[in-house]
């Protein structure tokens, strides 16, 4: 982390970049908060370290419209995100200077609350170079788990750790990948119509609508949410009944479809923890299954499986046969 | 609000019948924004429209909805008589009560509600719709014609001597169609190249005619007065502006084994040939599957022998590029394929043949240079069978469904000749009805029958048997006199199902025309559109939109000639005001739009925008109204909905979604 | 006729058959090996049914004359299948109750040398059913 | 459910027909009066592709039983590509709506051409028959939308 934190200090101090868009530690140790340092001295409370799971592709669409260059951290799930953005001319490569940091897994504060362990005064082992085993301080005493038992579901079933775009690469990245990508999607799909709406039904009750997938999600960036105007005459502000929790996150991942890039951000900041990675992977699993193999942010020319068609794709009735 | 009227017809009883329309009018007052509401007996009446041009001064509508017939019929009717009443045109909707209500609902309970719930969504529909102004587009002052028979060259002529210029794109080397192939025509007798070589002749030598034969129709785009076509002139290996016609080369070109496609096959013709002896233009063409030089490299005595200097092997497909304002079909049509009718032993027997293969058997220039006789061993017959509706007015799925229209008066026609040329030959027919209706058709079965002593008998075949000493034993019915009828006959002539060209469904996909199944081109409106296809700018002309004989070919050739020429000579066309429209303060720039639009109407500008205070160049989509064809493709991809469609706007849809579900 | 009625109900329940669709072309009669036998035409079964004239359909020689080929179902354009209307109506008498129709084990008195194979196949498929 | 209760629950059906293929095939049903259930009402939209999946959840959301969207034969289509376009949206979104346990037979794609008046109104009408055997759609209702 410190490597990275004097390649910033350079590229700041020589002018090349204007900013550096990185994470500064949050008032608990496992909550880092994205962050803009414009100063050497900021740079104290600069923080590299497994909680660091923000995608911070989304803050350059604003980031580009600043004077300079910007330089910004992307982890290799997260350069999907900015190419995709590129691909739709939201962000501009030129007023952003990218470095391709390590990643070995990052860290879900949730699960490791579900191992019991509560009450976090500080951890070790969370560092980029840390260890296999983590090692808290709690109001309750000294708790270990190990690395990977408290990693993100979506770097179970990680994409790789090769960055998609970069100006230099800082850190080595280890492969996390043990877990097949859409083992969930089938084993909702295998339940009966029933369980699934059960399931559905549950899940989708905990949301609060506080927006905050749409908000970290890098392809959900519209100017003015369709949510929030009246061109659809579905103005929303709050879940009034099951069938709008229903209604946002069909829409919303229908607007993403062929576009998302499966980083996870969704479910990693629903303050709830609804599941909601699943809506988008069934439509990716539903894409590479109908149109072929697509990764959104894998290229900058071919269109989106949604915005292309071949002659002969599957009629709709496929879904009725599939049961 | 807008202050709306509503205007429920009778359409005589075709919706008063089912549908109570004193009702509809008394809910339609009930309708928030509705301040008038009247039925009448005919609403598209010259009365029924005059009714709602003074509705819409004394009342100051600012919306009307009209439920009558499909808006397929009279919207242009009812927004034209708007207009003159001072209403914006688009200011009409249409609620469909007749095709979707009252002609498929026998409960008059049943018929009505639905027609008040039609009306309400109607009426929702008409709150939201804005005032346009249709725009315009040019008119690029040229026809193609896609198809070079009778058909193609009347209409060509037609626009020609409108003062158009005209393209004629066919397939074969020569143009003249199925008609080139054909002895003699009914109900005339003339001979069929005699009519037909004239007009030929004209086609060629009109200055606003180009021909393009042995060539194809690559790709279409654009649409009404500004389509671009690619045209695919395949090589011919000939120079034509060298060749002078001798036919030196046909004569001495080595490979003479390639079955005639001019001749159905009957006789064999030569690697360099032209179709027929009248072919126009009278350009050989190198097949180069069967040609020697291309296939082994050697020979290559046609230019040696050509004195022109015209033989080019090494000449390459040429793709030329046209801009047309109209363009014509006229792909004509060709015999079903009797493999799946082995009961009739077509395939068995060389002395079972094809109407058409008749056609050629009796023409001078045909494989037997007009003598009568059986193809197995060259005698002349002596009892000859027709056998009608071979393939058609079959439901079954070997068959087509429809009738082909032409067989019975070319049977009556060639029962006639062969009586009248052989006396001692003894022809019967095998017939279901015989349909001759039309101008002196009747009186021409009839002379067939009752001064030629031609044999009809009121029965279908079941079988043909070949027998052992060459003759075809024919089983058939004789429903009139109740008899089985066992028939030696010397050669059986099937009169077999015609069917549009083959490829019509891929010039249809790419012209986007409506095609049904049977491969007819869909026309506007069975009766009153018959040759116009439901795509603007494309017309229909001859059998690619139905069975039809020469005399209607023709008739129909000149009036899709007349609508394209009513087309051309317009310098501006009104084009379709319902475009799309991207709000400048949406837009995110993200460029999928672009992507679904099939006309390419979309492009991006940096533009500087004032979102609420906030001052910053965006990236805004743009609509190019004069390409956008209104399909609504980019609504739906627009994450945001900055992209709406005027007309079919998202707010309207929802609008008639809710008042179809409350 | 009352029962004529119902009867033709029934023979166009069983078969399947919409006689309606027959254009009257006569291609069924056509193909028919024993036509001359028959004293109703294959082309008239259709018309007797839609007439519900099944009175004479079923004292007619024809009912036991057709061998159930099926040349006239396979020929039919408009898939009207005369072949099974007979059959059909060759049902009704069967399963009358006390109808003196032929039961499987007098068949073998009743052969004699000229009988066609044909018939023969077909009676053990009608009543092996 | 009781024979009864299913006679007398009328389903509500909208249609959404694109206005060159399928809106001209339900006039040629009308015209040749090939009768279908009046539950099934048709809202005319330029192309299959004009179908947003917003218009299909606001008509569930509004009571609507059974959602069809008929449209031009792939190939035929007025504006060359409209139909593949809806052809894959509606696949994905069926295929999310089957997801979350909604019955899949309460949504439905046809291409129905301008000559095929017999099909439009066989459609509609098994379409009605399979929406009738689904009875009421309570899983994507709105209830406040119950009138």
């Amino acid at each position: 982390m410190q490597e990275l934190i004097n390649r910033a200090k350079e590229l700041l101090a020589d002018g090349t970049v204007a900013r550096v868009l990185g994470w500064k530690a949050g008032d608990l140790p496992f909550n880092p908060e994205p962050a803009y340092f414009e100063k050497e001295e900021d740079f104290a409370d600069f923080v590299y370290d497994g909680f660091c799971g923000a995608n911070l592709s989304k803050y350059m669409i604003e980031a580009s419209k600043l004077e300079g260059k910007t330089l910004v951290c992307l982890k290799p799930c997260d350069t999907y995100s900015f190419r995709q953005l590129m691909k739709e001319h939201r962000v501009n490569r030129e007023k952003a200077y990218i470095i391709g940091v390590g990643c070995r897994g990052k860290l879900d504060v949730n699960k490791i609350r579900d191992l019991g362990i509560k009450g976090i005064e500080s951890v070790q082992g969370a560092e980029i170079e840390g260890s296999d085993t983590l090692t808290f301080q709690t109001l309750y005493g000294e708790k270990t788990c190990s690395y990977a038992d408290a990693m993100l579901e979506r770097c179970h079933v990680c994409k790789g750790k090769e960055h998609m775009i970069y100006d230099e690469l800082i850190g080595e990245s280890r492969e996390t990948k043990d877990a097949d990508r859409f083992a969930e999607v089938e084993k909702i799909e295998a339940m009966s119509p029933e369980e699934r709406f059960a399931y559905f039904q549950k899940e989708l009750s905990k949301c609060i609508r506080c927006n905050a997938c749409r908000n970290v999600c890098p392809a959900c960036s519209c100017r003015k949410c369709v949510f929030d105007s009246n061109k659809f005459d579905s103005a929303q502000k709050a879940n009034v009944n099951s069938f709008e929790e229903k209604m946002f996150h069909i829409i919303r991942a229908f607007h993403v479809a062929g576009r998302c890039t499966d980083c996870g951000e969704c479910s990693r900041v629903c303050p709830q923890g609804i599941p909601l990675h699943l809506f988008n992977r069934k439509f990716i699993k539903d894409i590479d299954e109908l149109y072929g193999e697509y990764q959104a942010g894998a290229d900058d020319e071919e269109r989106g499986p949604l915005t292309s068609y071949t002659v002969d794709d599957a009629e709709p009735g496929i879904v009725a046969e599939r049961g | 609000m807008q202050r709306i009227g509503v205007f429920v017809c009778h359409c005589g009883t075709n919706i008063a019948a089912t549908v109570d329309v004193k009702k509809v009018v008394e809910m339609a007052l009930a309708e928030p924004g509705v301040v008038h509401a009247e039925d009448y007996q005919y609403m598209c009446s010259e009365v029924g429209q005059e009714k709602i041009q003074n509705a819409i001064r004394e009342k100051n509508l600012g919306g009307v909805v009209v439920c009558s017939c499909s808006p397929r019929m009279h919207e242009t009717t009812f927004r034209n008589a708007a207009q003159k009443a001072g209403l914006n045109p688009y200011m009409v909707e249409i609620a469909n009560i007749r095709e979707h209500c009252s002609w498929i609902h026998k409960d008059v309970k049943e018929a009505t509600e639905k027609a008040v719930i039609l009306m309400r969504a109607a009426v929702a529909k008409v709150n939201l719709n804005t005032p346009l102004k249709a725009g315009e587009s040019r008119v690029t002052k040229r026809a193609l014609v896609i198809g070079g028979g009778i058909a193609g060259i009347q209409t060509a002529l037609d626009i020609a001597e409108a003062g158009y210029p005209v393209d004629i794109v066919e397939k074969t080397p020569s143009i003249g169609g199925r008609m080139s192939q054909l002895d003699k025509t009914f109900p005339t007798l003339d001979c069929s190249s005699c009519i037909l070589t004239p007009k030929m002749v004209d086609a060629s030598a009109h200055p606003n005619i180009t021909l393009y034969t042995y060539s194809e129709v690559e790709k279409v785009s654009g649409f009404v007065g500004d389509f671009t076509v690619d045209i695919r002139k395949k090589a011919r290996s000939v120079d034509m502006s060298k060749c002078t016609g001798c036919g030196v080369c046909q004569e001495k070109c080595p490979s003479k084994k390639i079955p005639s496609e001019f001749n159905r096959g009957l006789s064999n013709r030569t690697a360099i040939y032209t179709p027929f002896a009248q072919a126009i233009p009278n350009v050989p063409v190198i097949d180069r599957e069967n040609c020697i030089k291309f296939k082994t490299g050697k020979c290559g005595v046609c230019s040696k022998v050509c004195q022109a200097g015209a033989i080019d092997y090494n000449q390459k497909d040429e793709i030329i590029t046209e801009k047309y304002g109209a363009i014509v079909v006229a792909t004509g049509f060709d015999m079903i394929k009797l493999d799946k009718y082995d009961e009739y032993a077509y395939s068995q027997s060389k002395d079972v043949i094809t109407s058409l293969e008749l056609e050629r058997i009796m023409n001078a220039a045909g494989p037997t240079s007009g003598h009568l006789e059986r193809l197995s061993d060259g005698k002349a017959p002596k009892e000859i069978v027709f056998i009608q509706c071979v393939g058609s007015r079959c439901a079954d799925d070997r068959g087509k469904s429809y009738c082909s229209k032409i067989c019975c008066m070319y049977t009556a026609k060639h029962a006639m000749l062969i009586r009248d040329k052989y006396p001692d030959v003894n022809v019967t027919v095998f017939y279901i009805d015989v349909r001759t209706p039309g101008k002196n058709f009747d009186e021409f079965y009839r002379r067939a029958v009752e001064e030629y002593g031609v044999n009809y008998i009121k029965g279908q075949v079941g079988k043909v048997i070949p027998q052992p000493n060459g003759k075809l034993l024919v089983q058939g019915a004789d429903l009139i006199d109740n008899k089985q009828i066992l028939k030696e006959a010397d050669m059986v002539v099937l009169a077999a199902a015609i069917e549009p060209n083959p490829d019509v469904r891929k010039i249809a996909t790419m012209l986007t025309a409506s095609i049904d199944t049977n491969n007819f081109l869909t026309e506007a409106h069975a009766k009153l559109r018959p040759v116009e296809s439901p795509t603007a700018g494309i017309f229909l002309s001859g059998v690619c939109q139905g069975p039809k004989d020469i005399p209607e070919t023709v008739s129909q050739a000149g009036a899709a000639a007349v609508k394209a020429i009513g087309l051309l000579a317009k310098d501006k066309l009104l084009t379709n005001p319902c475009t799309a429209h991207s709000d400048e303060l949406l837009s995110n720039g993200c460029s999928q739009c672009a992507h679904v639009c099939p006309y390419g109407a979309i492009t991006y500008e940096e533009r500087q925008v004032n979102d609420h205070g906030i001052r910053e160049v965006r990236r805004i989509a743009v609509v190019n109204d004069a390409l956008c064809q209104g399909c609504g493709a980019c609504t739906v991809t627009c994450p945001s909905g900055a992209m709406d469609l005027q007309g079919f706007s998202n707010r309207q849809i929802q609008a008639e979604v809710d008042a179809i579900c409350l | 006729m009352a029962t004529g009625n119902k009867q033709a109900e029934l023979i166009k329940e069983i078969s399947g058959v919409n006689p309606l669709k027959c254009m009257k072309c006569g291609k069924c009669s056509a193909s028919c090996p024993s036509y001359n036998e028959m004293d109703i035409k294959p082309h008239q079964f259709v018309s007797y049914v839609v007439n519900e004239d099944i009175e004479s359909l079923v004292n007619s020689k024809s009912l036991w004359k057709c061998l159930s080929c099926f040349a006239c179902v396979e020929r039919c354009p408009r898939d009207v299948k005369p072949g099974k209307l007979i059959d059909a109506a060759r049902q009704l008498v069967v399963r009358e109750r006390g109808g003196d129709y032929l039961s499987p084990n007098e068949i073998p008195e009743l052969l004699d040398p000229d009988t066609p194979q044909q018939l023969l196949v077909s009676a053990f498929r009608r009543y092996r059913r | 459910m009781s024979i009864e209760a299913k006679e007398e629950f009328r389903p509500k059906i909208v249609a959404f027909c694109c206005n060159w293929c399928s809106y001209a095939g339900a006039d040629l049903a009308g015209s040749s009066r090939l009768a279908y259930p009046a539950d099934v009402k048709i809202i005319r939209v330029p192309c299959s592709c004009r179908v947003n999946p917003m218009f299909i959840l606001r008509a569930f959301e509004r009571g609507a039983d059974g959602v069809i969207l008929c449209g031009c034969h792939p190939g035929d289509c007025h504006y060359t590509s409209g139909n593949y376009y809806a052809r894959r949206r509606m696949t994905l979104l069926f295929s999310m709506l089957d997801f979350i346990g909604v019955e899949n037979g309460r949504t439905r794609v046809e291409w129905v051409s301008a000559a095929e008046g017999v099909k439009f109104s066989t459609t509609m009408r098994e379409f009605v028959d399979k929406i009738r055997s689904l009875g009421k759609n309570v899983r994507l209702e709105d209830l406040r939308c119950r009138n």
